[in-house]
Formats: C-alpha cells, sequence, structure tokens
C-alpha cells in the first residue's frame, strides 16, 4: 500500500518537473538568461547549504501540520482547525517561555507542552462538539480559527506586547527557551527531528497500535466500528486531541525554532500548507516527510527565481497553483500502466475521485 | 445608550442585509455545488475574480450591466475550469478548489498591475456600480419601507435567488438529477443520467452565483476592485452552506445569522471592550448556534 | 562614467497596501526617475510568511546591491541580525527604528516618521470644522478613527489625532474603530457606515485598503472622510468625482520623498548610517493635504490654527504624544477619555 | 424478425482492473419472450454479465448482439434506448429521495420547466396497481424496508420501457407471498412479449418461473439447456461442482437455561418498521431460535434493544439472569454477544480495510493480538489465514482489502469473525442472504456446530427454508409483537407460517 503510494509519488514528482518547466520556460525566456532562470529554479535550492536549509526548515511545520490533518482525516474527521492551533500554540508557548518563571533548560520542553495543551482547543473544541452534539466539526473549526486569531491578538496586545518594539510583537524569546540550530549555516533546528519522528510515530499510531486502529475504523466505517461497540465519540475526540497537540506543539517549535518574537498578526498559514500536505501524502505519514519536503523545494526554488530575476511573486503563485492540481491529477498519475511500471508489479488501481468520504453511512 | 430602542433595531435591517448579500450569493453557489457531490471550495477565488472582472468590465464597456455579466460569466468559466480539473484530469476536488484560489489571489492582482501599474487597487478605472432599488409604494410606508426598500439590487437578487434555487432543486427535473447525482452518482447513472455533465452543470452555475456575490463586493459595497477584496467571505459561505443542511432556506438562515452576528461585531465596535474581542463575535456566534441546533435535533430525534 | 549604483527595496509583505509598501515602492521610481541610468532598481516582495523575510535578506545582503532599503518596525529585528555580517552593504529601513544600543549596526540609516504630528493636524481639522459649524451639528457631533488593527503604528495616528482635536475642543468626542484586517474594503465601509450613524461627522482612516471602505461609506451618507498616507481625494478624482468630493483632505506621510532623499544623500555620502533620523512636520514629511477640498471647505481662521500648530510642533511648543510609547492601560484611557 | 436471437453473448471475456478473470469465453444465447435463468455459485461472474448487459461494465473481449446485430453497449442510457432494464440488488436506489422521486428520475414528467408531481406520483400509483407491488409514493426510500426497497428497485425497472428485463436476485428479501406475486407478475410479463433474464440462487424459483437455465461457474459457461431438459439435481451439480445442497432439520431441542430474556420489552422508534411491543421471549443455551416475519415487523428494532444499540423504552433484558439495561454494545460483546448483521458491507466490515483488520477487529484488544498499545500484526494475521481457510473464504489473500471478495465469500469471513469469539448468544440477521447454496450450507453447519456448543442462537431469516431446516423454535412477528410461537417439526411448512406472518391469524 505504501508501495503504490510512493510510486504515484514518484510519477507526481516528475510530472510536476515537466509542468513546472513549461509554467516556467515562457517566463524565462523573456529573461536575458533562461537557462540560468532554469537553473536557478531547479538546481539552486541545492547549490547554497543555506537555501537546502531553508527547504528543511519550510518543510517542519509542513510534516507536522500535514501529520495533524492525517490523523484526524483518517478518523474521519475534517477538522480545519490545524491553522488556528497551529497559531495559538506558538502564542502560548511564546506566552509560558515569557511569563512563566522557568530555569532555562526547562523552558522550551515547558513552553511546548503548555503550548501544544492550549493551542490544541482549537481542534478539540469542535471534536468535542461533534462527538457530543453531533455539530459539523468543519463548520466549527473554520469560524474557531479566527476566534483563535482574535483572542491571541488580544493576548498579545494586553499581556506580552513589547512597548519598546514599535510593532504589535512579544517581547523577545530569551535564548535559552530557543531551540538548538543542528547544521551551521542553516536555520535546521531541533524541530525537524521531531517533526520527522512525529511522522515515523504517526505511522506506528496509525497502522501498528490499537487506537489507530480504532480510528481507522471509525473513519472508514463508522456503523462497523458500531457493530463493534468501539467507543466511537471518544475515537473521534482523541483523534481531533492527538491531531491538536500536533498542530499546537508545531507551532511551538516554529517560533522556538525560526522566530525571536512572537510576531504574527494574522493566521500564519502553515494549517491550510497542513491540508495540502497530508492530502498530497494521501493521509499516510511516513509519506507525508517528502511530499513536505517537495512543496517546500518548490517554494524555495520559486523565491529565488523572484529574488534574483525580475519574475513577479505573483507568478510563482500560480506555479504552485498549478503544481497543486497537477499533484492531484489522477488521470495521469493513477493510469495502472505507469503504476506497474514503477512499481515493477501489479498494482491495484483503485479509482477514487472527489472528495473521500466514509464508505457507510455518508456524513 | 438609546439605540437598543425598535427604530435603532430596524436601522440595523440593512446592515445585516448589507453584509448578508455577498455571503449568502456565494453560499447559494456553493449550495448547488455540494448537493451535485461537488463542494466548490475555490468559492473564495472565484468571488475575488468576479469582483475583479465586474470591475474591469464595467470600466470597458462603461455598463454596469455588463460588468455584472462579466463577473457572472467569469465565474461559470472558474466553474468550468474547476469541473475540468476534477472530471478530465481527475484531480483532487478539494485541492483543486484551493488551487483555484491561490492562482486567483495571484492572477487578478498580476492582471491588475498590468492594467493599471498598481497592484492595490483599481482606482484609476473608471468602473460602474450597481443601483440601489427604491420599491415606490412600500418606500414611504413607516417601518416596512426601512426593512423591503432601498436595497442594493443585488440584495433582491439573492434573497429572491433562495427560492429559485429551493424550487430548482426540489421541483425541476434537472434539480432532482443534480441531487441524485450528488448523494450516489451510482445510482444516478443506472438511472441514465449524465452523471458528468450535471456536475459540470453544476460548477457553472455554483460559480456564476459566487461571481455574482463577487461583483456585489466591488460594484455594490465599494466602486473598486482591491487586492483580496473577498477577504475570507467565501469560506464564511462554505460554513453557511454547511450550517444551512443542504436547503435553499436553511443556508439563507445560516448566512443571515453569520450577517447578523458580524454586523453585531461592527456596532459593538468603540463601546471600550478590546476591539480583538469583538472581533471573534462573528466566528463564535454561530459555533453557539450550531451547537445549539445541533442539540435540539438531537433532542428531537431522542424524543422521538 | 561609473558603473550604475545598485538600489534594492525588501517589501515584507506584498505591495498594494496602499501603505508603507507601496509608497516605498513610488520612492524607489522616483529614484529611478531622478537618476536614470545611474541607478540600478529593484522591488522584492518576500511575501506575508514572516521565516522567508531573513533568507531574503541574507541573499540579498551577499549578492552586490549598494543600498537595501526596507520598512516597518516588522522588520527590524531581522536587519539588526543581518546588516552586521554585511559591514560592507548599506541599509536604510522607513519608519522604523533598529536597536542601536546592541553597536554594530553602524550600516544602517533608520527613519522614523511622526505620523502623530501630521494626525495632530488633521484632528484640528475635523474638530474645528465641526466647532465652527461648516460642517452643521445635523450632520453629526463626534469624529471618527477607522483603524486597521489596534497596533502601535496604527496608534501612534490616533494619539496625535484625540490630541489635535482636543486642542480644539477638549470635549470632543471620538468613535474609534478597528477592523483587524487591512484588506477588507467592504468591511471599513461597514464600521464607517456604522460610525457616521452614531453620530459621527467625519472620520479619519487609517487602515489600508479596508479604510478606502470609509470613503464610500462617506459618499453614500454624505458625510466628510479624511484620508492617509497618500492623497485619497486625488486618487479618486477622476474616476469618482462624487467620492472624491467627500474626502476633506489626508494626512499624508511622504515615505516616498523620505527615501528619494536617503538616496540623495547616500549618492552625496552624507547619508547619517548608524542612527535613527525621526522626521515629521519640520522636516515637512508628513502633513496635511490642503489643496482640493480643504481649500474650499477649511474657513481661514480654520486654516490659521492649522498653520499656528504646525510651527508649534516644529518650534517644540507643542508636544504630540507618540502611541508607540504608550503601553496599553494609557493607550485605554485615552481612548476612554473621548469615548462618546 | 428472422430467427436471430434477441441478445446474444459471443466470446465475452472480462477481466477487472485488480486482475480477477469474472467471465472467459462466455457465449449463448436469449431467446424473445421467455423467462431465461441464470444461476452459479457467488462470483461465478453473473452479475458481471448482466453489467455488461446494462452498460455499467465493458467487455475485455467478445460482443454483446441484439438482434443478431452487434451493439456497443457503452453506458445504462445506451441500453435503456435499447429498451434494456434492469433490477440490481442493491444501491441503485437513491436514499433522500422519495419512491416516486426514484422511479421518475431520469424520465420526469414535465409541465413547463417543472416536474408535473401529481402526474409523476399517479405514473408510480398506477404502476404499483398495475404489478400489484404496493409501496407508498411519498415515502422517503432511506425510511423504508429492504423488502419495500426492492419493490421500488423492481417498479423503476418496469416504468421504463422496456423489452428485456434483467432481475439480480430479486426474491431475496421477498416473503413467499410476495414473492409469488412477483411470479405472477413476472408471466404477465412475459406473456405481453418481455424478455426477461432472471438470477437466482434458488432452484426452485427457477424451476417455478423460467423456461432456460444457463449456470456460470468460475466465470465459465457450465451448463445451458431448457429446463424441461434438465433436473434439479444436475442443475445444482452444475452449480457447485459437486453434490446437492444438505438437507438440515433441526426442532424441539429447547435445552439448557435461558442465556438471554426478554420481559415486555417494547420499543417507541421513529420508524413504525422498528417499533416494539410487549416481546416475551426467551433464548435457551443450545437452541436456536428463529424469528420469521416480513421484512420491517420489528426485526431491526429487536436486533438493536438485543445488541445494545438502543435501550428499550420499556421492559426489561436480561442476559444470564442479570438485566442489561444501560450496558452498550461493547460491554455485551464482553458477555458473549455476537452478531452477524444483515447488511455485510454497511455494518459487518469495512471494504477498504483489509480481511486481517476486517478479521480481528473487535478482538484486537485481547492478549493475543495486542501488546500494550501495539496489535501485533503476525498474529492477526496467522488468525486470518487460518480463518480463510477454516471458512473457505476465496480470496487473493490475507492483506486484499474485502472490497475484492465476492458478497458469499465476504460473508464468510465476516461470520468467521464473529462465530470465532466462541459466543454465548449470537444473533444471525439473514445470514445467507445472496449467498449460493454450498456457502449455505457451509454456514449453516456451523449455525448448528454453535448451538450444539450451548450458544443461544436467534436467527432471523426472510428464507424459510432456512428458517425452517435450522431452527428449534420459532416465533413470528407481526408489527413489532410476536403473534405466533411455535415448535418445528416435520409438519412445519412455509404454507403454516405464511398466515401469521401476513398477520391474518394468531397462534400465539
Ligand atoms: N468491480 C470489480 N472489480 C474487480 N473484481 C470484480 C468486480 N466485480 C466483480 N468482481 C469479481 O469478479 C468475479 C465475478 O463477480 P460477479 O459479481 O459477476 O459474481 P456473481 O456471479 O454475481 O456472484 P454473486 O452470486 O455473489 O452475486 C468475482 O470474483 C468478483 O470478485
Ligand atoms: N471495485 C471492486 N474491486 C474489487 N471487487 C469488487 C469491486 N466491486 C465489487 N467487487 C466485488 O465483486 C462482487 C460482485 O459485485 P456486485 O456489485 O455484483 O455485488 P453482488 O454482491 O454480486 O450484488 P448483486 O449480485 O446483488 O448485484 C462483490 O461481492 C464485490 O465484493
Ligand atoms: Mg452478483
Ligand atoms: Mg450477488
Amino acid at each position: 500500500m505504501i508501495r503504490s503510494a510512493l510510486a504515484s509519488f514518484v510519477i507526481t514528482a516528475v510530472l510536476l518537473v515537466v509542468v513546472v518547466g513549461i509554467v516556467l520556460v515562457p517566463i524565462a525566456m523573456q529573461m536575458p538568461d533562461p537557462l540560468a532562470v532554469l537553473d536557478m529554479f531547479v538546481l539552486g535550492p541545492f547549490r547554497n547549504p543555506r537555501h537546502t536549509g531553508n527547504i528543511i526548515e519550510m518543510a517542519t511545520p509542513g510534516m507536522m501540520c500535514g501529520l495533524a490533518v492525517a490523523i484526524m482525516l483518517r478518523a474521519g474527521m475534517f477538522n480545519l482547525g490545524v491553522e488556528g492551533a497551529f497559531f495559538l500554540g506558538g502564542l502560548a508557548t511564546v506566552a509560558t517561555v515569557l511569563l512563566v518563571p522557568l530555569p532555562g533548560w526547562a523552558m522550551a520542553p515547558v513552553g511546548l507542552a503548555v503550548g501544544a495543551v492550549v493551542g490544541s482547543s482549537v481542534c478539540a473544541v469542535p471534536g468535542l462538539l461533534r462527538a457530543r452534539y453531533d455539530a459539523s466539526e468543519l463548520v466549527s473549526s473554520l469560524m474557531l480559527n479566527f476566534a483563535a486569531l482574535f483572542i491571541g491578538l488580544f493576548i498579545v496586545n494586553y499581556f506580552l506586547r513589547d512597548p519598546t518594539a514599535g510593532a504589535m510583537v512579544s517581547y523577545k524569546i530569551p535564548n535559552d527557551a530557543r531551540l538548538p540550530r543542528l547544521v551551521a549555516g542553516t536555520r535546521i533546528h531541533l524541530g525537524t527531528i521531531i517533526a520527522v519522528a512525529g511522522c515515523l510515530l504517526g505511522t506506528v499510531y496509525l497502522f501498528m497500535t490499537r487506537a489507530g486502529f480504532e480510528s481507522r475504523i471509525v473513519g472508514l466505517n463508522p456503523a462497523f466500528a458500531a457493530h463493534l461497540g468501539l467507543p466511537i465519540r471518544w475515537i473521534l475526540l482523541r483523534s481531533q486531541l492527538i491531531g491538536g497537540l500536533i498542530a499546537a506543539g508545531a507551532g511551538g517549535i516554529e517560533m522556538l525554532g525560526l522566530y525571536q518574537r512572537f510576531s504574527w498578526q494574522g493566521l500564519p498559514g502553515n494549517g491550510w500548507t497542513g491540508v495540502v500536505v497530508a492530502i498530497l501524502a494521501r493521509d499516510n505519514p511516513i509519506l507525508l516527510i517528502p511530499a513536505a519536503l517537495f512543496l517546500s523545494y518548490l517554494q524555495v526554488g520559486g523565491d529565488l527565481i523572484s529574488r534574483n530575476f525580475d519574475v513577479p511573486s505573483e507568478a510563482v503563485g500560480l506555479i504552485q497553483a498549478l503544481v497543486l492540481l497537477v499533484v492531484t491529477s489522477s488521470a495521469i498519475m493513477r493510469n495502472p500502466r505507469l503504476l506497474r511500471f514503477i512499481t515493477g508489479r501489479k498494482a491495484a488501481a483503485n479509482k477514487t475521485s472527489g472528495p473521500k468520504v466514509a464508505e457507510g453511512s455518508a456524513a | 445608550m438609546s439605540d437598543i430602542d425598535f427604530v435603532g433595531l430596524l436601522s440595523f435591517v440593512p446592515a445585516i442585509l448589507r453584509v448578508t448579500t455577498p455571503i449568502l450569493l456565494a453560499a447559494l453557489g456553493v449550495l448547488i455545488s455540494d448537493r451535485a457531490g461537488v463542494l466548490n471550495i475555490g468559492v473564495e477565488g472565484m468571488m475575488l475574480s468576479g469582483a475583479f472582472v465586474g470591475v474591469v468590465a464595467s470600466a470597458a464597456t462603461g455598463s454596469a450591466a455588463a460588468g455584472l455579466i462579466g463577473a457572472i460569466i467569469v465565474g461559470g468559466l472558474l466553474g468550468a475550469v474547476l469541473a475540468g480539473a476534477v472530471h478530465i484530469l481527475k484531480a483532487d476536488l478539494i485541492l483543486s478548489g484551493i488551487a483555484l484560489n491561490i492562482a486567483a489571489a495571484a492572477g487578478t492582482t498580476l492582471l491588475l498591475f498590468l492594467m493599471t501599474g498598481d497592484k492595490g487597487m483599481s482606482g484609476s478605472l473608471a468602473s460602474q456600480v450597481l443601483p440601489k432599488v427604491t420599491i415606490p409604494v412600500i418606500a414611504d410606508i413607516p417601518l416596512l419601507g426601512t426593512l423591503l426598500s432601498g436595497h442594493h439590487i443585488l440584495t433582491y437578487v439573492a434573497f429572491l435567488a433562495v427560492p429559485g434555487v429551493g424550487i430548482f432543486l426540489t421541483r425541476t427535473p434537472l434539480g432532482l438529477r443534480l441531487r441524485a447525482v450528488g448523494e450516489s452518482p451510482e445510482s444516478a447513472a443506472i438511472a441514465g443520467i449524465n452523471v458528468v455533465r450535471v456536475q459540470v452543470m453544476a460548477l457553472i452555475v455554483s460559480g456564476a452565483f459566487v461571481g455574482t456575490g463577487g461583483a456585489f463586493l466591488s460594484m455594490g459595497y465599494v466602486s473598486w476592485f482591491s487586492q483580496d477584496m473577498s477577504a475570507g467571505r467565501g469560506f464564511i459561505a462554505l460554513a453557511a452552506e454547511v450550517m444551512g443542511h443542504g436547503s435553499a432556506s436553511g443556508t439563507m438562515f445560516a448566512s443571515l445569522l453569520l450577517g447578523a452576528a458580524e454586523a453585531i461585531a461592527v456596532a459593538l465596535q468603540g463601546r471600550g471592550l478590546p476591539s480583538e474581542l469583538m472581533q471573534t463575535v462573528p466566528y463564535i456566534v454561530p459555533v453557539i448556534a450550531l451547537v445549539v441546533y445541533a442539540r435540539r435535533r438531537q433532542r428531537l430525534l431522542a424524543r422521538a | 562614467a561609473d558603473k550604475p549604483k545598485k538600489v534594492i527595496f525588501l517589501v515584507n509583505g506584498t505591495l498594494g497596501d496602499k501603505s508603507y509598501f507601496d509608497l516605498g515602492a513610488a520612492g524607489i521610481q522616483a529614484i529611478k526617475a531622478k537618476y536614470g541610468d545611474a541607478v540600478e532598481t529593484k522591488i522584492l516582495e518576500m511575501g506575508n510568511d514572516q521565516t522567508k523575510w531573513q533568507p531574503a535578506f541574507e541573499d540579498v545582503s551577499e549578492q552586490d546591491w549598494d543600498l537595501i532599503f526596507a520598512c516597518t518596525y516588522e522588520i527590524s529585528d531581522i536587519i539588526a541580525e543581518v546588516a552586521p555580517n554585511h559591514p560592507d552593504k548599506t541599509y536604510a529601513v522607513i519608519d522604523a527604528v533598529v536597536p542601536y544600543s546592541q553597536g554594530n549596526l553602524g550600516n544602517v540609516y533608520a527613519v522614523s516618521f511622526k505620523q502623530n504630528e501630521g494626525s495632530y493636524l488633521a484632528g484640528i481639522l475635523a474638530a474645528g470644522l465641526l466647532k465652527d459649524g461648516t460642517i452643521p451639528a445635523d450632520q453629526g457631533t463626534s469624529i471618527g478613527f477607522l483603524g486597521g488593527m489596534d497596533i502601535p503604528g496604527i496608534n501612534d495616528f490616533l494619539a496625535g489625532y484625540i490630541e489635535g482635536a482636543q486642542s480644539v475642543n477638549p470635549d470632543i468626542k471620538v468613535a474609534i474603530s478597528y477592523a483587524g484586517t487591512f484588506d477588507d474594503a467592504a468591511k471599513g465601509k461597514e464600521l464607517a457606515l456604522a460610525q457616521y450613524r452614531s453620530g459621527t461627522a467625519i472620520g479619519f482612516n487609517v487602515a489600508g485598503q479596508t479604510g478606502l471602505g470609509q470613503l464610500a461609506a462617506a459618499k453614500e451618507v454624505g458625510k466628510w472622510a479624511l484620508g492617509v498616507n497618500s492623497d485619497q481625494e486625488a486618487i479618486f478624482r477622476d474616476t469618482d468625482p462624487a467620492m472624491a468630493d467627500w474626502v476633506a483632505s489626508s494626512m499624508v506621510k511622504k515615505v516616498d520623498v523620505s527615501m528619494l532623499r536617503a538616496y540623495d544623500l547616500y549618492v552625496e555620502g552624507k547619508l547619517p548610517v548608524g542612527q535613527v533620523e525621526a522626521i515629521g512636520l519640520a522636516e515637512d514629511s508628513v502633513g496635511l493635504v490642503e489643496t482640493g477640498n480643504m481649500a474650499k471647505l477649511a474657513s481661514p481662521e480654520l486654516k490659521q490654527k492649522i498653520a499656528a500648530a504646525k510651527a508649534g510642533i516644529i518650534d517644540g511648543s507643542i508636544k504630540v504624544t507618540s502611541g508607540f510609547n504608550l503601553d496599553t492601560d494609557k493607550l485605554n484611557a485615552l481612548r476612554d477619555s473621548v469615548r462618546p | 424478425m428472422t430467427n436471430a436471437p434477441l441478445v446474444a453473448f459471443a466470446g465475452i471475456s472480462k477481466t477487472y482492473g485488480n486482475g480477477t478473470l469474472a467471465l472467459d469465453d462466455v457465449s449463448f444465447s436469449i431467446a424473445g419472450g421467455v423467462i431465461h435463468a441464470i444461476c452459479g455459485e457467488n462470483g461465478a461472474g453473473k452479475s458481471t454479465l448482466m453489467k455488461i448487459l446494462f452498460g455499467l461494465e465493458q467487455p475485455s473481449s467478445g460482443a454483446v448482439l441484439l438482434d443478431g446485430k452487434a451493439v456497443a453497449i457503452t453506458s445504462p442510457r445506451v441500453a435503456a434506448g435499447q429498451g434494456i432494464g434492469m433490477v440490481h440488488q442493491h444501491f441503485s436506489l437513491v436514499p433522500s429521495l422519495s419512491v416516486t422521486e426514484n422511479i421518475v428520475l431520469g424520465q420526469e414528467p414535465r409541465r413547463g420547466a417543472f416536474i408535473d408531481r401529481a402526474a409523476a406520483r399517479q405514473r408510480v400509483v398506477d404502476l404499483a396497481q398495475r404489478y400489484n407491488l404496493l409501496v407508498d409514493p411519498d415515502a422517503v426510500v432511506r425510511t423504508l424496508s429492504v423488502a419495500a426497497q426492492q419493490k421500488v428497485e423492481i417498479l423503476k425497472a418496469l416504468s421504463r420501457d422496456v423489452r428485456v428485463l434483467i432481475l439480480d436476485e430479486p426474491t431475496a428479501v421477498l416473503t413467499p407471498p410476495e414473492t409469488d406475486e412477483l411470479f405472477e407478475r413476472l408471466r404477465d410479463l412475459r406473456a405481453a412479449g418481455l424478455t426477461i433474464l432472471f438470477i437466482s440462487h434458488k432452484l426452485r424459483e427457477v424451476r417455478a418461473l423460467a423456461s432456460h437455465v444457463t449456470v456460470l461457474r468460475a466465470g465459465r459457461l457450465v451448463g445451458d439447456a431448457p429446463l424441461d431438459a434438465i433436473e434439479d439435481d444436475a442443475i445444482a451439480r452444475l452449480v457447485m461442482g459437486q453434490a446437492e445442497r444438505p438437507k438440515l432439520k433441526r426442532g424441539g431441542r429447547v435445552s439448557g437455561a435461558a442465556t438471554v430474556t426478554l420481559a415486555d420489552v417494547s420499543l417507541a422508534a421513529r420508524d413504525a418498521a422498528d417499533r416494539l411491543h410487549d416481546l416475551d421471549l426467551a433464548i435457551h443455551a443450545g437452541e436456536i431460535l428463529g424469528v420469521a416475519g416480513v421484512d420491517g415487523s420489528g426485526q431491526r428494532g429487536l436486533v438493536s434493544v438485543l445488541t445494545g444499540r438502543i435501550q428499550p423504552s420499556a421492559g426489561a433484558i436480561a442476559y444470564d439472569g442479570h438485566s442489561i439495561a444501560g450496558l452498550g454494545t461493547a460491554a455485551l460483546r464482553q458477555r458473549g454477544l455476537a452478531h452477524l448483521p444483515a447488511d455485510r458491507f454497511h455494518d459487518g466490515g469495512s471494504k477498504r480495510m483489509s480481511l486481517v483488520e476486517n478479521a480481528i477487529a473487535g478482538a484486537h484488544r485481547l492478549a493475543a493480538f495486542s501488546s500494550g498499545p501495539f496489535l501485533k500484526r503476525r498474529a492477526m494475521e496467522a488468525r486470518t489465514v487460518q480463518m480463510i481457510e477454516r471458512y473457505n473464504v476465496r480470496a487473493p489473500g490475507p492483506k486484499a482489502p474485502l472490497a475484492a471478495l465476492s458478497g458469499g465469500n465476504a460473508q464468510k469471513l465476516i461470520a468467521a469473525r464473529e462465530f470465532a469469539t466462541e459466543p454465548r448468544f449470537l444473533i444471525a440477521d439473514q445470514p445467507t442472504r445472496g449467498i449460493d447454496v454450498a456457502a449455505a450450507a457451509f454456514l449453516h453447519e456451523r449455525l448448528s456446530e454453535l448451538a450444539e456448543k450451548g450458544c443461544a442462537v436467534l436467527l432471523i431469516t426472510a428464507d424459510l427454508d432456512e428458517l425452517l431446516a435450522l431452527s428449534d423454535r420459532i416465533v413470528v412477528l407481526y408489527a413489532g409483537r410476536i403473534v405466533a410461537r411455535m415448535e418445528n417439526g416435520p409438519d412445519l411448512t412455509p404454507e403454516r407460517l405464511g398466515p401469521s406472518m401476513l398477520g391474518l391469524e394468531s397462534a400465539a
């Protein structure tokens, strides 16, 4: 199963290069040195360790948010609270580090733990409302994202704001609280290791533990789960709690890994990236790692050409949109002959298209 | 404060209707797509594009009607694009919608820049606005006049479209087929219905509604297009449609609720409470409403 | 001739904000217009993902740019981090201050705008128009302020605006709203309408695109508005004169002018790097638009009052509170003192 | 018209995307104006062949000939255009639409731009009357019992102008009188010139209705003969490739203590078909208690309260004398409940999960399959392989998804799971619906075996042959009440059960 998913992943990657080439070539042609543009986009990110580092830094929250989304999607929950949890998790982490007197070594772990718990509420509350009242988690999580944003801004404004900073930002995060950087000359930090480990653990959780097994049963067929007498409400809630903790933890890690202060004034968008990464990886935690890295690679390549040539940043946005389309265009990707070619065996052609719905009672 | 009296409350009505109009138009679009089984996640991008094209087309022709038609057409076109992505490329529906949103944000800005040299707004384009409508006799009746008359033409369109969409879905052959396709495509195909065609059509109509909602922003609310001016209304519309439980009237009530919450939040500004907390009102009210509604439904089910 | 100087403007967001960034872009264009082939310019939008700002700064610093522009306080920390590693480069940050106290920012020039001074004049204008009856009392008795967000950069405008208005009428009431967004013109209009509905006769918008919604509201209800940053009457004069007619004036903030000035100084070798220049009325970097509607609308006495206040600020006899130094409690006290 | 047959299959082969060879060079023809039966065990390829004729699947090779001409039937629309209609056993109704809407879907009567609702309704009423298949035209399909849905399905096919009507196991959920009614109508239709393709596992029905039979086995044509030229035993041998269905007949073995007792149990449900009134019942260890009744007589409600899904609104249920009030499914399963659900894919398993996961789910918290929070995947797989072997499940492998199994094989796997827990109380709800004879016989043996080991078995089935073959005692449900109780014995026949099932006579 992982193998066939990997196959479509490889095809996607190859295709993407082709498509990006098609979009990029006309843009490049307008530049004095078209080859340099293409070269910068494709190979640029690997020429300078700092840029390679950028890919990895950027992929870190992508992996974790993707993991959060995947775990909830696997339980059949379309909870969009990852975005708000990430935001609130980052804020609560910074708030803890700033407001609670802690010894230096304890700052990061305690801050992250508090941040994860507080931030997870953005996923957990919709989860609770769904489990308890059967209220659509999609709507409530979408709404609570914005509520979390404004509550967070209120907290920054009234409790954390550094009046000398000029902008609406918190006091500086103490150096002791920052996550250690791992590779000199880059900003790659401990969070990346946590994220990779998280994806591996996510695989273990979903496919090798009882709890993960149960949540997949609920996600695939709630009627079957009810037949077995599984505690469906608790399982739903649990998966959204776990998702929320991961997403909020990711927000804290992002803050302590890359930021000097809490300075978000809007939702940072990592949660949406998480949705994209998760769909790209087909909710398969292991594949979240390459999926997030790949998206970041495209981003960094795009950033590089817009930094180095006169390519408007909107063109990069258009490329991204096209990439998303191609990535999921299963017409080409799920071609059974291609799949067989890649896996070297007979692969099952699964004919799913459109949004995933649980097979039993539709939502 | 004396504006809690009846007349004061009545003066709220136009504000609520204004705020509701774009949400409702977009939510009706989402409704049609959702009932056909192809939930239109690209609603934010379609709205933005509708707002943009409305301005450009009306500036080019000097006619507000042409602007509106342009907005409707571009919405429908984008619906067709989304349908193509889903049915020809067999791309993921949700991701295609997200892609459309990204592309629309980038594309409108880029085009605006190419046309005006400004990435921010279309102030230099002499675009037209759609009129407000005064209903002759009713306008003079004291309370009813405020309630019913003097609104923007698209406000009337939006609210009149509610029974229209409702009747379309429940009473017309196409509506029936659309619902069948959305709920159970295999069964619809067995009944001889061309599923792909119905879904393509639904996305086109959906886009047209959403585009109209976009036109309201740039040709009703204000008289120009500005970058990202849809400002998340598409997502609010998605929420309204889900809260509406698949019916046109439910969608309308949900949109009104969201619009009212927003209007209340606006009115609560400047009362000395932290503005950030006031801004949470439009997002918390719907969640509470959702829970209240869900509990009531649960209790009804339990009693039965 | 020498090889052209290379100037880049790093936008920590995207263009189109109708505020700092667009004005900065105008500044770059002004530089290009003035120096022609002697200068090579570029504007780079870094987007809203803050984690990308530092990599962009580092890349640009490693390239052969001579002068690197940026603006807003959000970027201060990053400049403070990157600039010391590139002592051969010159940085100019507009509308912000960098932490010079860290001692290694000798290659950074900072400009901070005293927008509170310009807003002080706007406050006088708004309150004055009400007081002398130019705006009849049945239009409303309070003045309005529509901010993008409750943040220091916006509250600096607010502080000056309130003080200026109070200098005319100590009992003046100011309706204050924050939109929570800089993109949503429709929401700006709704907020402005709510203010106008509850007795505001003239409002001041400081909210980017959102703020422009106030102009649409002003036109709809036939009340007055005050623009910000650039001359908002001029923006709409050709395309929507009926709306432009309701823009009493605008408080302009000449980011573009100051960028051109910085470049002038840089070319002459006189750019005062390593320190912050606070510029305001005295440098003619902020101020009120006095042409257009303002010329016709304001009475000679009011114009005189504004001129006097301007002179007072310049000579130091009038001190305007800065919104940057207010903590949340003081700010709330200030806002409460004028609540209608 | 020459003597070209109405429908002819010429060398049809079909390989599915997953490599399954469902049909292998099948050729035969169907004469116009006859009822033609197609038999074969589960997975033989019957449905596949019919789907090809109806345009839902395309043959990998070979051709379909209508009136001697090859026709490419690329979609159900094309089939409909050729006058081919099909009654599907599952999922061709839209649950949230009304009966009328479902029947007119795709060919709605119009008035202006709108559906002419009165005309549509009238069309359904007329149709229902003409074929004596009574349904409420305004009922929402979701709320109907399976049997009622089946009727709608048949009406829907008949409402089209068809000359060839395919019926894929139409009688699996009908009562004998309903089946008889349907057969009457089918004969009428044949008399009116219609050609009918009839798929059934029940030889009695085939014999009663058809004039010609074609037998498929493992995708190949193994028999094709007029019915008056072939004996039942011969057909059965062709179908199964072996001897005929073993006849079990139990009866009268009320042994041990009551395992489950219901005292005055009532259930007030929204759906009338689920309501129960004052049920008094005891199910004893070692017996099979059969529940007869027209579908929708309260069986669903009975299963719900017995499995702890819903609490009864009055009365008490006890397991081994202990009240189970307030206990949910999980607790009851721990007390020895097992349940073979009527809808195998809806409740019985997850199509997208592997056989291993489907087979172990529910038992996965036992020490045999988990240590700490982790699953023992190897042990799970080993046990599944055992189950597959013991229950003779035909499957590509333990890791294949459940969806890859034919209906009968999926049911065997689910039964294997439910029986493996050595239950003390088993509810078998339509255990062999739509399942071929051999598989059904196998499951029957397992059920008896469980009873012999002391399990209390509640057997709910619409198949009266099955009911009479397996039950020790029988109760008849009608409109939520027990209207008859009888000991099973040689003299009990379907005919004797009929009247009380239809509420005509109370023998309680
Ligand atoms: N869509 C499909 N994809 C893959 N294999 C399939 C598909 N449909 C049927 N099969 C396989 O093809 C074979 C024939 O199936 P078919 O449905 O024709 O059997 P059947 O004779 O109708 O059986 P039953 O009596 O259970 O209805 C089976 O092995 C089945 O698993
Ligand atoms: N996509 C698929 N992949 C693999 N196997 C499938 C697939 N679709 C169906 N099957 C299998 O093929 C078998 C036959 O399919 P079919 O749809 O004919 O169901 P059925 O049980 O035969 O119903 P009926 O006989 O009433 O038509 C099913 O039991 C199912 O398990
Ligand atoms: Mg079949
Ligand atoms: Mg079958």
